[in-house]
């Protein structure tokens, strides 16, 4: 399966792309595409991206389709064409009232 | 705090329990307490003019009622309907007062001119002469019932007040007749004032000093209001102008009258400081004017 | 009209609504609100009254005016007609309630600037005569509450007529025990207020 | 321009944007001139109704004081009281400059980019935050909020009641405790609405009882004040536990054991026990003795005391270690700390217990759901202290000890729960539950939610947020990093700020603090006014009003009041901009292309705005201000009901059901009433600060509630004897209205607007009478502000009360800043960690004063430090 993942905000100046594509089996988790992607990107981008705990850090967020989620065991599917696509957006904290 | 401006001083009053009427008696009010005082002095020396048989008493009367109608008229905001104000004689103490005034201003001023043209007396004279009269007394005694019928004022609203007005209009009328004399210009003959004056000075003192004594007694809000004019933001004209310079000081000079000859100087000095005490007695009660407290 | 105590929060929104609706100029404060406290730490209740022309069934300041300026409307109203009015202020000294306002001059809320709003508004209102409260006449005639009224944010007013005994206002005056202000001086306002 | 149509004569629906309340508006437009605005009876939020602050709106619309065109300053040197020199420039000029500047940043550290904005434009700071974001900077700051915001509050808000703020439920409610919020008054949220329903509340016979220092707007409605010493609420909170839970015996066991955590087994090291396989918290099954997964099917019952063993640990229900941990609060406790005589705790104790109704059912929509007619209240005043997350702890659990949360009758989370518009479905949120079984809120208008914990991180914002993400709102720590990022190893330093209509010196703290922080920034304001923030500013832009402008969403989740209807509004233009002012929105579109980072842009609206196809952005095109405000809409609402439908009907509403509203019977989501995970949350941010080099006081993540002392209660500087407190005007909305000309004429008429509230008694001890200009100085900034005696009965003898955000110094409000115009309290209050609740980043608001009668009448200075003159020094030291 083919994998689009896009970058947003200040992970892509990390990353240096705003778009990898990464080829993977079929039956994927959002843990394994990040972890591919950590590879490919050294440490810094874990630090952004995890937390020490090894989940996903408070301000990240993860699309994967349409879909946002919290939990990096969420798995992948086979997308309604070939390639999947996993957004990845570093978010601000925001309001106060 | 920088209130300066009128509209800044009233809304700064509103949130007073107590709050002081300020249009009869700060900046254009100032007008209508002057004119209140020389219509006053003007109809009181007429009055007085007749009997005693002065011109010149007469013509200072007739003068100063006219100041004193001029100072009514741009007190208005709206000066040039000023007609309108004769409409509401059923009701209205300014309405009547209008009226009363005009009477005195037109027939006097025909009088005058009758006077001084024909030079001699004429039945149409004498009618002049008696209308004028009634105008001139009409004029004093409807001013204090314009302060008298306002409802929205406590310390105004009582009957003492036009029985106040009617002493100091008077009082006024014959100082200017003396204030005449004393400047050497009274034709006629002035020495029966000096004891009405006299008579008028004390009567008026005890007047104000019952009317302040009801007043007190008078509700809360009377109460506030004598307390402004006899330890407040009033007290100083009130004890400065109304008593020392108005009653005090005429009183004492009017009482040394009796053992000597006044010195033409000094009576001119009790006549012009019994006016200064009349304008004072007038604005004083103006400005302690107070509404009563809201909301209860 | 009824002004209930218990609901009004003292928010000033009446007179501020009135401001809107009349485009009074600056000072003139056809209605506004004062807080009347009573009682000692700790016992201590603070009440927040609007305030406005009581609309009087015996209006004082009518007697009083030279002009006929005041009248009063068939329904009671009491109005200005500011044609008339020459601005001899008699009425402001006869009003027991302090609810007229002189405007000396034609002022804006912004020094040497005109706003739009004031520009359309102020014509009004003109100088050297007395205005005030006149329930909104012109609302009323198109069939609207008065301003302060329609737009109260705790629904503390109610505009009714008191003289059917079995209108809302009289009703409320009747199950709360609904009371005028300075009755003693024989006014009999048509504004009464519900205790708090 | 504004057509010269002498037919014209409309009504242009649209909405208020002069607090947070978002009311409806009627705006009635005569050949081009706004002749009244009018709240639209159409509309849930406010009935039809407009606050003064509402109505005034005209006023702002046409203020000739208002910012008509682009500034630039001339004078290098910076300062509070430095005239920028201020020179006007064309827009193009302004653009490229703020262009050239965010390029250079982005290139740099886009993190050097800081936006302030408040809840006033709440319309565009989110939009402005997708900007941010899409820019690469993590940092943003509500400033314009810091003072009033109820950032504990609103954490609580999350944990407790899927929402951001609460409100009793006005149509049941029968026992409102109310500390120092405002509900009802004229200020909290929802303002017009919430006036009406508990007005007729109180008709309807609910007592209301106002516990607050001082007689506020809000307390002089209550049917009992009962006065308290500042920063106490939470003792007396804890001595009504203290009672309800030993003397009364009084709670609502049902819901504890199926709604809260409170049956949840904890170990000796106050930590859940878990089970071995599934890891979740495990609870006490009394019937078959035996410890069970908490969401076993097999639970017969639920233990709330004991003491067990499990698997050899000694282990105790989070209830039962929270009735013994309040055993010592009794109401003699409370009563020398709060000064309020320990009878009277416990008559409200037991008025409250009573009229809880434990045990009673109400019938709403034809089912039978719990009727617990009691609710407390409480916003800044109760938890603007030191110790916030602590105080604000003890008040809740009042409420949820009797069952009265999210429950007809009880305190309600402002829409917790939406199931969507009947035809589209949208918007719809669901509080849910995580893996131990507790709620996490199904929509939260910050990202992201303070449930579930989050990691503790070295702290790369420079609001602290990361390494305490505990903090929901205005952090109080702000000002404080941005002045030293080194300190805090923030590896870079604050070089940009947006500035979106805030007036952060006047509403944060100590205003020579905050602007030091500011200094060396370059800033850019959006701004209706030059008010004192402007002038720090570099670029001032004039930005349109929210009668000139339309957003792309004028609501957000505290909209609605927690009752009644759903409803959605427009916010559109009623007259195009006045002179050069401009939408914020259009000019951030504008600044997106200029920065070439359209792609990312797009794609966080879409996402954020969760445009649906066909009306995602296609980054290969370029899309106009409305047309992305008409895609959201027809995102969300459906194709029929867009830009056009909106700007014509100007209100969507539906009913909302019982289940939206008393969501919590039918919701399987527990909230804590043992906060488990403080602890351990506090120890990971113990070691972080430590690492970090910095000390932080973190002993107040702790799982249940105490009282602590503020730092004011421990000051005893003789002379320093009263508490200075602040409250809300409904006629003014934080610092922006003060130079309005009509709410100025209200505030003259009211004699606590401009003045300082102090006891009649204390005063007239200290030879102060009523309008006297006094002196207050505090202790902690050593500044002294001046301002005119209000005496009354109605106020703590200890304590003194200034309301809003008067006091402005401006020379470009000249309405705001005459003397007499009330006090800036923020002079008072000092910018620094120890004057801040840690976890919640929470400002303290009390502070201790001297107050004396001024000696020198003439002086004018009425609001301003006596310090200020000697401020130049600042400049001196950090030139530019």
């Amino acid at each position: 399966m083919r994998i689009e993942v896009s970058f947003y905000g200040f992970v892509r100046d990390l990353v240096t792309t705003p778009k990898l594509v990464i080829d993977t089996s079929d039956q994927t988790t959002v843990r394994e595409v990040l972890d591919s992607v950590v590879k490919r990107h050294g440490e810094r981008l874990r630090e952004r991206l995890l937390s020490a705990t090894g989940e996903l850090a408070a301000n990240v967020q993860v699309f994967v389709g349409e879909q946002p989620t919290t939990s990096l065991d969420q798995s992948i599917d086979h997308a309604h064409d070939h390639c999947a696509e996993v957004k990845v957006f570093v978010l601000s904290a925001t309001a106060g009232g | 705090m920088a209130r300066t401006e009128p509209f800044q001083i009233r809304i700064a009053d509103l949130r007073e329990r107590y709050r002081p009427q300020r249009e009869w008696a700060e900046g254009r009010g100032l007008l209508l307490i002057l004119a209140h005082f020389f219509t006053g002095a003007g109809a009181g020396a007429w009055l007085f003019a007749v009997p005693l048989g002065s011109d010149t008493g007469l013509v200072a009367g007739f003068f100063l009622a006219v100041l004193g109608a001029v100072g009514h008229l741009f007190f208005l905001g709206r000066p040039e309907r000023f007609w309108r104000m004769a409409t509401r004689m059923g009701s209205s103490w300014i309405s009547r007062g209008l009226v009363g005034l005009s009477l005195f201003l037109v027939t006097a001023f025909l009088y005058l001119a009758l006077l001084f043209l024909a030079a001699h007396t004429t039945t149409l004279g004498s009618i002049l002469l008696a209308l004028s009269m009634l105008g001139a007394l009409w004029t004093i005694i409807y001013k204090g019932f314009v302060w008298a019928s306002s409802k929205g004022i406590p310390l105004w609203n009582t009957p003492l007040v036009p029985a106040l007005y009617i002493a100091y209009a008077l009082r006024g009328g014959a100082a200017v007749l003396i204030l005449l004399a004393g400047l050497g210009i009274q034709l006629g003959a002035w020495e029966p004032l000096e004891p009405i004056k006299l008579w008028l000075a004390v009567s008026t003192a005890v007047l104000v000093l019952i009317y302040l004594e009801v007043m007190r007694g008078s509700g809360m809000t009377a109460l506030r209001s004598v307390n402004l004019l006899l330890f407040g933001k009033v007290a100083l004209p009130f004890y400065l102008g109304a008593v020392l310079l108005g009653l005090i000081v005429p009183i004492g000079i009017g009482s040394f009258a009796y053992l000597d000859h006044i010195p033409a100087g000094l009576l001119a000095l009790v006549g012009l400081l019994s006016l200064l005490g009349d304008l004072s007695i007038i604005y004083c009660i103006a400005r302690a004017g107070l509404y009563r407290p809201l909301p209860t | 009209m009824v002004i209930d105590l218990k609901k009004c929060i003292g928010c000033t929104g009446c007179a501020l609504v009135c401001k809107a609706e009349n485009a009074t100029p600056p000072g003139i404060l056809w209605l506004r609100v004062v807080k009347h406290e009573t009682g000692k730490y700790p016992q201590v209740r603070r009440v927040s009254v609007p305030l406005q022309c009581m609309h009087c069934a015996e209006p004082p300041c009518m007697e009083v005016c030279p002009t006929g300026a005041t009248f009063q409307h068939p329904n009671g109203i009491v109005d200005i007609d500011a044609e008339l009015c020459v601005g001899c202020r008699y009425c402001m000294m006869a009003c027991p309630y302090d609810q007229r306002f002189f405007l000396s001059a034609e002022r804006t809320y912004f020094p040497g600037h005109t706003t739009p709003f004031e520009q359309a508004g102020y014509q009004r209102h003109q100088a050297g005569v007395v205005s005030k409260c006149n329930f909104c006449t012109p609302r009323l005639q198109r069939g609207l509450e008065p301003a302060c009224v329609a737009n109260c944010m705790s629904r503390a007013r109610t505009f009714g007529d008191l003289d059917d005994s079995n209108s809302e206002v009289s009703k409320l005056i009747r199950d709360r025990a609904g009371y005028q202000l300075h009755p003693e001086l024989g006014t009999n306002p048509s504004i009464y207020y519900l205790p708090p | 321009m504004q057509t010269e149509n002498a037919q014209e004569d409309l009504w242009i629906p649209t909405t208020c944007g002069l607090c947070y309340s978002v009311c409806a508006l009627k705006v009635h437009r005569v050949n081009g001139t706004v002749i009244k605005i009018e709240g639209n009876p159409e509309s849930a939020t406010n009935r039809g109704r407009l606050c003064p602050r509402g109505v005034s709106g005209i006023m702002l619309l046409y203020d000739p004081n208002r910012v008509n065109v682009p500034l630039k300053r001339t004078n290098p040197n910076k300062g509070l009281d430095v005239d920028p020199g201020w020179k006007e420039i064309t827009w193009e000029e302004a653009i490229d400059t703020v262009a050239e500047r965010l390029r250079k940043i982005r290139r740099e550290d886009p993190r050097k980019l800081l936006m302030t904005g408040t809840v006033t434009t709440q319309d565009e700071v989110p939009f402005s935050r997708f900007f941010t974001m899409a820019f690469g900077t993590p940092n943003g700051w509500n400033s314009g909020a810091g003072n009033h915001c109820g950032t504990a509050e609103h954490l609580y808000g999350a944990l407790l009641h899927a929402s951001w703020a609460k409100q009793p439920d006005s149509d049941h409610c029968r026992y409102l405790l109310n500390f120092g919020s405002g509900v009802g008054s004229g200020s909290y949220y929802t303002v017009t609405g919430m006036a009406q329903r508990i007005a007729e509340a109180r008709l309807r016979g609910m007592k209301h009882v106002a516990v607050d220092p001082f007689l506020s707007p809000s307390a002089e409605k209550a049917d009992e004040w009962i006065p308290i010493r500042p920063g106490t609420d939470a003792a007396f909170a804890l001595a009504m536990l203290n009672v309800l839970l030993h003397e009364l015996n009084v709670y609502d066991a049902e819901y504890l054991k199926h709604h809260t955590n409170g049956p949840y087994l904890i170990g000796a090291d106050g930590s859940y026990l878990r089970d071995e396989t599934e890891k979740v918290p495990l609870i006490w099954d009394p019937v078959d003795a035996a410890a069970k997964p908490f969401h076993s099917p097999e639970i017969k019952d639920f233990a709330l005391d004991g003491v067990y063993a499990v698997d050899g640990q000694r282990a105790r229900p989070a209830f039962a270690v929270l009735k013994e941990h309040l055993a010592p609060f009794t109401a003699e406790w409370a009563e020398p700390i709060t000064t309020i005589p320990a009878a009277t705790i416990r008559r409200v104790a037991k008025e409250f217990a009573e009229e809880a109704r434990i045990g009673s059912t109400v019938v709403i929509d034809g089912k039978a759901l719990p009727y617990r007619p009691v609710a407390v209240m409480y916003f800044k005043g109760a938890q603007g202290h030191k110790n916030a997350l602590l105080n604000c702890m003890a008040l809740e659990l009042l409420t949820e000890i009797v069952g009265a949360s999210n429950v007809p009758g009880g305190l309600l989370g402002m829409n917790s729960c939406s199931v969507g518009e009947p035809e589209t479905g949208q918007p719809a949120w669901i509080p849910k539950a995580d893996r131990d079984g507790l709620m996490i809120t199904g929509y939260w208008p910050s990202f992201p939610p303070p449930y579930p914990p989050k990691e503790v991180r070295a702290t790369e914002t420079i609001d602290l947020r990361g390494l305490i993400p505990t903090c929901p709102g205005s952090s109080g720590a702000l000002p404080v990093v941005m002045a030293d990022p080194k300190r805090f190893a923030v590896p870079y330093q604050i070089e940009m700020n947006l500035h979106l209509g805030s007036n952060y010196l006047m509403t944060f703290a100590d205003p020579e603090a905050v602007a030091r922080a500011f200094q060396n920034v370059f800033q850019v304001s959006f701004a209706l006014f030059l008010d004192e923030s402007t002038y720090l500013s570099d670029i001032v832009l004039p930005a349109a009003s929210y009668l000139e402008r339309l957003s792309h969403t004028a609501d957000w989740m505290s909209s609605n009041a927690a009752v009644g209807e759903w409803c959605y509004h427009v916010r559109q233009p009623v007259v195009d901009p006045i002179a050069q002012r401009r939408s914020v929105c259009e000019v951030l579109l504008e600044l997106v292309e200029r920065l070439e980072m359209r792609e990312e842009f797009y794609a966080f609206i879409n996402l954020l705005l969760k445009l649906k196809e066909p009306h995602m952005l296609d980054p290969t095109r370029c899309y106009s201000w409305s047309e992305i405000v008409d895609r959201r809409y027809k995102s969300v609402f459906g194709e029929a009901r867009g830009l056009e439908w909106f700007k014509k009907h100007g209100v969507l509403k539906w009913p909302k059901q019982a289940e939206e509203v008393y969501w919590k019977p039918s919701s399987s989501a527990r909230v804590p009433i043992y906060f488990e995970w403080f602890k351990t949350l506090g120890e990971k941010v113990k070691a972080q600060a430590d690492e970090i080099g910095i000390e932080l006081d973190t002993s107040a993540f702790q799982p249940l509630p105490e009282w602590r002392p503020c730092r004011a209660h421990e000051e005893n500087s003789p002379g320093y004897d009263f508490y200075a407190i602040y409250y809300k005007l409904p006629m003014q909305t934080f610092s922006g209205t003060y130079d309005n000309p009509w709410l100025d004429e209200v505030c003259q008429t009211n004699p606590f607007a401009y003045g300082v509230a102090i006891n009649a008694s204390a005063a007239r001890q200290r030879g102060i009478e009523e309008g006297d200009w006094i002196e207050i100085t505090s202790v902690a900034t050593g500044h002294t502000v001046r301002g005119q005696a209000a005496l009354t009965e109605g106020i703590h003898p200890e304590v003194i009360a200034i309301a809003g955000c008067g006091g402005h110094w401006s020379k470009y409000l000249p309405i705001a800043n005459q003397d007499g115009k009330g006090l800036c309290f923020e002079w008072l209050i000092p910018v620094g960690l120890d004057n801040v609740d840690i976890p919640s980043l929470t400002q303290d608001t009390c502070v201790k004063v001297k107050v004396v009668k001024a000696t020198d009448r003439g002086s004018k200075r009425s609001s301003r430090s006596s310090r200020l003159n000697d401020l130049n020094h600042l400049n001196d030291l950090n030139p530019g």
